[in-house]
């Protein structure tokens, strides 16, 4: 029985291939097995970026002491549909002075990551629409394409606010990316392998990465370069809407502007889902219950703690992202590679003291290569 | 199943049209961003090339550094450089024709070599798959050498964009 | 340890978050607006109103103009009523106040000699039209003197107070302005229909 | 390190004008401002988008028919623009304040100041990209002191409460209790801001040596209040006039090293907390009974027209959430004041802004914006 709803996905697409295949040529077959998967994708997707926006918006009203959204429908669990058909019907803008033919594809075209990536990340026992075996590279390398489609927008905008956004998002996605990829690396070096399934097989037993030294620290470096690489809080300086209005889209409006939140909710989960199949044993979890829902519930807290930043965090200035990333990222992640490989290198006992004090090191030098950084606390005098 | 192949030839070409007729648009077109944006295109569609030729790894590595990260830093580039409203910047000049001329002249004697070559598909070459130890085997082995020398050329770039970027204090 | 500072403020919030599930009564300070209202305290002050002694024929307010002439905003505006032989009656016959214009300082509740205008509770006062709908005339102003004891009870005792001892003082002194008052209200009161005619 | 090819790589300056609608600039102030990459190389204020004839207006209008004018200069404490107001008004006729209403108005002055210096954090923080969790905090809080205020005067913000020789009326029942609840709970509320916010590493880097504003300039430019005091310059108005009867208590004054914006922000924590204890002071001294406008004053506030101060002029000030606020009367012996003029301090304040964002970030300029503490209606007048 357990076994039959966790594979539930898969058997039902299963049964619906040999029904058509009792019509249909094999050919059909074919293309409709792949098609299901990218139809079911397509469809979940945006779903999933609605209900994230009334999460986020339930989640930072009860931080701030309100409600949150609760008028449309209970729980206002129809505002989502509410504001799509706002968003929907709302008049498009576009600025006299844009480039119109890039400020229309700008908002085409951002989406087409986020969905793309989402190919690889296995939702379930098997259930990933392609198992690529280059799966790893696949999506960092495709979530790249993002910047690109946001800064077609900021510059297509002629705005002043957008151009500083689109700035700040290429500085920032060009610094947090080598970090990200580097905290990576460990996991690629332990399993052997950059296909995705193999990974979360490689977990699978209780052996998540999280819980090794080196992983746990290369989880929170890869979770927080995450955070920076879909412009959240505390890392959200591309729409930093204190200094720049709402960057680089600025100048959108309806459902241009609506497609530019789609595509951050979306990788906001995608790469929420990324780092629970890397570190946090993807589907992995008790049989009682079906793999896709542990899947599902280690990356709904992800968000959930994605959003909890949001809601107390003020956001870093400029160089101090950059410094963030570049002075204490990077040596980081690079040491902990070393500190991987050693893991993978020694026996069980002896692994696990040389990773303690590999860190240890790290971080110790760290703290006193960037002592001049770190703030002070601060004293006060009183006058009477 | 001859459809499906069908299917895949005509999106071979397709893909290959859009390629050259980006790197077409590359040159002719007059706005620098522009141009940008039609090179990421074409990039990209050598990289769809890529795919269909069976080399994933390739085709994911021409993304991840020509899209993600070398047009990025080219963008960027064009944004710090350029005005933000410069709309033309000419492509032509005197030169081009007779350029244009000497191009094609080579070109028919780089297509006649390349229809020259007779190109071998063995298959264990179409049946390896990437593999990542072996990557990494082949990577700090055979080619140990190469490898470095790139990385100490880019610790040279590196250091040359710090000495650069640095404000005298 | 740097990143301890963010740790404890995570705390604070997550303490926050919970607090509104476990003891919503503490943790959350929101009120649902249009189902739920705040209670007004008793001197809140929104708009004025003029009140009347038991019909809307009995204004108390006997048109001195001293409210439109204190007001800084000068928002009110007063014609005194005159009878027949154009003799000036202590009645108005207009009696505007631009809802638009007024700032709901109070100053005109506290300069009445005659205790006539009050400030209101009565808040939503939403209207589509600036110019004409917040223009607030006569007959829209005018409340009973029994509704003001209703929103403002403290008050109502006070002015009562005083208003008695008034009245005390100034009977002996003008015994007949009070019933000339009377018969006036007498024919009036069985027909409360004819409201509109007086303005 | 000088290096021969470094002045050659060019890059454009960036003018960008934040404002006048923009999500920081706390109304309709708007900042002309040049920039270099994210840098700060040039900043001019622009005011005057809600300017609205307030002094002129003002000599038109009897006395006290000014003091809910007073209340919109900075609306956010109304009752510290009442008291000033009164104190001017009071210090040109001579009119004496009983015990009691003395009492109120430090009270009144003293929650003024929590209430502001809790949403200026709040919003502070906003800057800083808090979505809006320090801000709905303090709000919170605020919301206790604001039905207070309606309790005592009939509105929450706009008070109107103060008059010339007292104030317009007496506590209602069970205010006082109001009161106390304030302050027996403010403490615990400053110390959960503190846990969420002084901390804070990220508020510290972002805060902490941005918008130095040096002891000499803070004096030169006539910069009162908080902001001042953040610099390292020990003066309050409080205990330097001792207006009102603020020398009967014990309070101090917090003073900051370097006049950044950290220290700016923390001083004001600081003060809130000194205003607790000046409140606890108030409740503890203040009369059960008593009158609450003397009889001159009672002169003055009921026929408001006929009221004639005599020739003469006066100046009144006090200390005010954001710096000394002063207002200059100059009487003719008229009913209206023949010249009426504002010290804001928000206005005053900001007139440094350029020197403390140049060769910061953008980003810090909008902080440093906030850290000043302006309200536009006190700004434009």
């Amino acid at each position: 029985m357990a076994e039959t709803i966790d594979q539930i996905f898969v058997l039902a697409k299963d049964r619906f291939l040999d029904l058509l295949g009792i019509v249909l040529p094999d050919w059909i077959i074919l293309l409709v097995r792949i098609l299901i998967s990218i139809a079911v994708l397509l469809a979940v997707a945006p779903v999933v970026m609605m209900y994230m926006t009334w999460l986020e918006r339930k989640v930072l009203g009860r931080i701030q002491n309100r409600y949150g959204p609760n008028r449309v429908g209970i729980f206002g669990l129809l505002q989502p549909i509410a504001d799509g058909i706002k968003m929907l019907t709302k008049e498009d803008i576009v600025p006299k002075n844009a480039d119109q033919v890039i400020h229309f594809l700008a908002p085409v075209v951002i989406v087409i990551a986020p969905l793309l990536v989402l190919a690889v990340l296995p939702f379930g026992r098997n259930m990933i629409a392609a198992d690529l075996n280059v799966g790893l590279l696949f999506f960092l390398g495709v979530s790249t394409f993002g910047v690109i489609a946001l800064f077609m927008g900021s510059w297509a905008s002629r705005n002043k606010y957008s151009l500083l956004g689109g700035m700040r998002a290429f500085a920032q996605m060009i610094s947090y990316e080598i970090p990200m990829v580097l905290s990576v690396v460990p996991v690629i070096l332990v399993t052997s392998s950059l296909s995705t399934a193999a990974i979360v097989e490689a977990q699978l037993g209780w052996k998540w990465f999280i819980f090794t030294p080196w992983g746990g620290f290369a989880a929170l470096v890869f979770f927080l370069c995450g955070v920076a690489e879909v412009n959240r809080t505390p890392f959200d300086l591309p729409e930093a809407e204190s200094e720049i209005v709402a960057g680089f889209h600025t100048e959108y409006s309806g459902m241009k502007f609506a497609l530019f939140y789609m595509a951050e909710f979306i990788s906001t989960f995608a790469i929420s889902g990324l780092a629970v199949t890397l570190f946090l044993g993807g589907w992995d979890g008790p049989a009682f219950l079906p793999s896709w829902f542990w899947f599902g519930l280690k990356t709904f807290i992800l968000i959930l703690i994605m959003i909890w930043f949001r809601g107390t965090l003020p956001r870093f200035r400029v160089d101090q992202l950059m410094g963030f990333a570049w002075k204490v990222f990077l040596p980081f992640t690079l040491a902990n590679i070393f500190i991987a490989a050693l893991w993978a290198l020694l026996p069980y006992p002896k692994n696990f003291i040389a990773d303690t004090i590999g860190i240890t090191v790290i971080l110790t030098l760290l703290q006193i290569f960037n002592r001049k950084e770190t703030p002070k606390k601060r004293k006060y005098l009183y006058a009477n | 199943m001859e459809i499906l192949y069908f299917f895949a030839k005509t999106g071979f070409y397709a893909t290959a049209l859009v390629t050259l007729a980006a790197a077409i648009l590359v040159v002719t077109l007059r706005n620098l961003f522009h141009c940008a944006l039609a090179l990421i295109l074409s990039l990209l569609g050598v990289a769809v090339t890529y795919l269909y030729l069976k080399a994933e790894f390739l085709a994911i590595i021409q993304i991840l550094l020509y899209i993600g990260a070398i047009m990025t830093l080219l963008i960027f580039a064009i944004m710090l450089t350029h005005r933000l409203t410069d709309r033309s910047v000419s492509q032509t000049n005197r030169q081009s024709l007779p350029a244009f001329a000497l191009l094609a002249v080579f070109n028919i004697f780089f297509i006649a070599s390349l229809a020259a070559v007779p190109w071998k598909i063995n298959s264990a070459s179409l049946a390896a798959k990437i593999d990542t130890q072996a990557l990494g085997a082949f990577l700090m082995g055979p080619y140990v050498f190469p490898f470095e020398i790139i990385s100490i050329v880019l610790i040279i770039a590196l250091v040359g964009a710090v000495i650069l970027g640095r404000t005298d204090q | 340890m740097f990143g301890w500072g963010v740790l404890k403020g995570m705390l604070v919030t997550l303490w926050n978050f919970l607090l509104t599930y476990l003891w919503p009564k503490k943790g959350i300070f929101t009120v649902q607006y249009p189902e739920k209202k705040l209670p007004l305290a008793q001197r809140y002050r929104n708009f004025p109103f003029l009140v009347y002694d038991g019909t809307p024929h009995m204004i108390r307010c006997v048109a001195c103009k001293i409210c439109e002439s204190e007001c800084p905003p000068k928002c009110i505006y007063i014609i005194p009523e005159k009878d027949a032989e154009g003799r000036v009656q202590k009645k108005p016959a207009v009696f505007d106040i631009d809802y638009a214009i007024c700032m709901n300082c109070g100053l005109c509740e506290e300069v009445c000699p005659f205790d006539s205008i009050f400030m209101d509770h009565e808040y939503e006062i939403s209207k589509y039209n600036r110019a004409e709908d917040l223009m607030v005339r006569k007959e829209a102003l005018l409340k009973p003197w029994e509704y003001f004891a209703k929103i403002r009870p403290h008050d109502f005792e006070r002015i009562e107070a005083k208003r008695a001892a008034k009245s005390a003082k100034a009977k002996p002194v003008a015994p007949a302005e009070k019933p000339s008052q009377k018969p006036d209200a007498g024919p009036t009161s069985p027909q409360q229909g004819s409201v509109p005619k007086n303005g | 390190m000088s290096l021969p090819c470094a002045p050659t790589l060019k890059t454009e300056l960036l003018e960008v004008s934040i404002g006048p609608q923009h999500p920081s600039t706390h109304g309709v102030f708007r900042m002309n401002a040049v920039l270099d990459g994210e840098t700060v190389v040039k900043l001019k204020p622009v005011m005057g988008y809600l300017h609205r004839n307030h002094e002129q207006i003002a000599e038109t209008l009897p006395y006290l028919a000014n003091m809910p004018y007073t209340d919109r200069l900075d609306y956010i404490c109304s009752m510290t623009n009442n008291f000033a107001y009164a104190l001017a008004v009071e210090k040109l006729a001579g009119i004496d304040v009983p015990e009691r209403a003395q009492y109120l108005r430090v009270m009144m002055a003293e929650l003024t100041r929590l209430v502001n210096h809790s949403l200026l954090i709040g919003f502070l923080l906003n800057d800083l990209g808090a979505w809006f969790t320090p801000v709905f905090y303090a709000f919170r809080e605020r919301e206790k002191i604001l039905d207070f205020f309606e309790a005592v005067s009939g509105s929450r913000m706009m008070c109107n409460y103060f008059r010339f020789g007292g104030v317009k009326a007496d506590l209602p029942e069970s205010a006082l209790d109001q009161v106390r609840r304030i302050v027996r709970d403010y403490p615990r509320f400053l110390d959960e801001f503190e846990r969420l916010l002084a901390g804070n590493e990220i508020l510290k880097s972002r805060c902490q040596r941005v918008g130095i504003l040096p002891k000499e300039l803070a004096v030169n430019a006539s910069i009162t209040g908080p902001m001042l005091r953040a610099s390292g310059v020990n003066y309050d108005i409080r205990k330097a006039d001792r207006y009102s009867i603020y020398d009967r208590f014990d309070f101090r004054v917090p003073l900051g090293m370097t006049g950044d914006v950290y220290d700016r922000y923390y001083v004001r924590v600081l003060e809130m907390r000194e205003s607790v204890k000046i409140l606890e002071q108030v409740l503890k001294q203040m009369p059960e009974k008593g009158d609450i406008l003397s009889a001159k004053g009672l002169q003055a506030c009921r026929a408001p027209r006929m009221w004639k101060p005599p020739a003469g002029d006066a100046y009144g000030r006090i200390e005010s959430p954001k710096g000394e606020l002063g207002f200059y009367l100059v009487s003719d012996g008229s009913p209206k004041p023949y010249r009426y003029h504002v010290r804001p301090p928000s206005f005053i304040n900001l007139t440094v802004l350029e020197d403390l964002c140049i060769g910061q970030k953008i980003a810090d300029a909008v902080i440093i914006l906030g850290s000043i503490d302006i309200v536009l209606g006190e700004v434009d007048r």
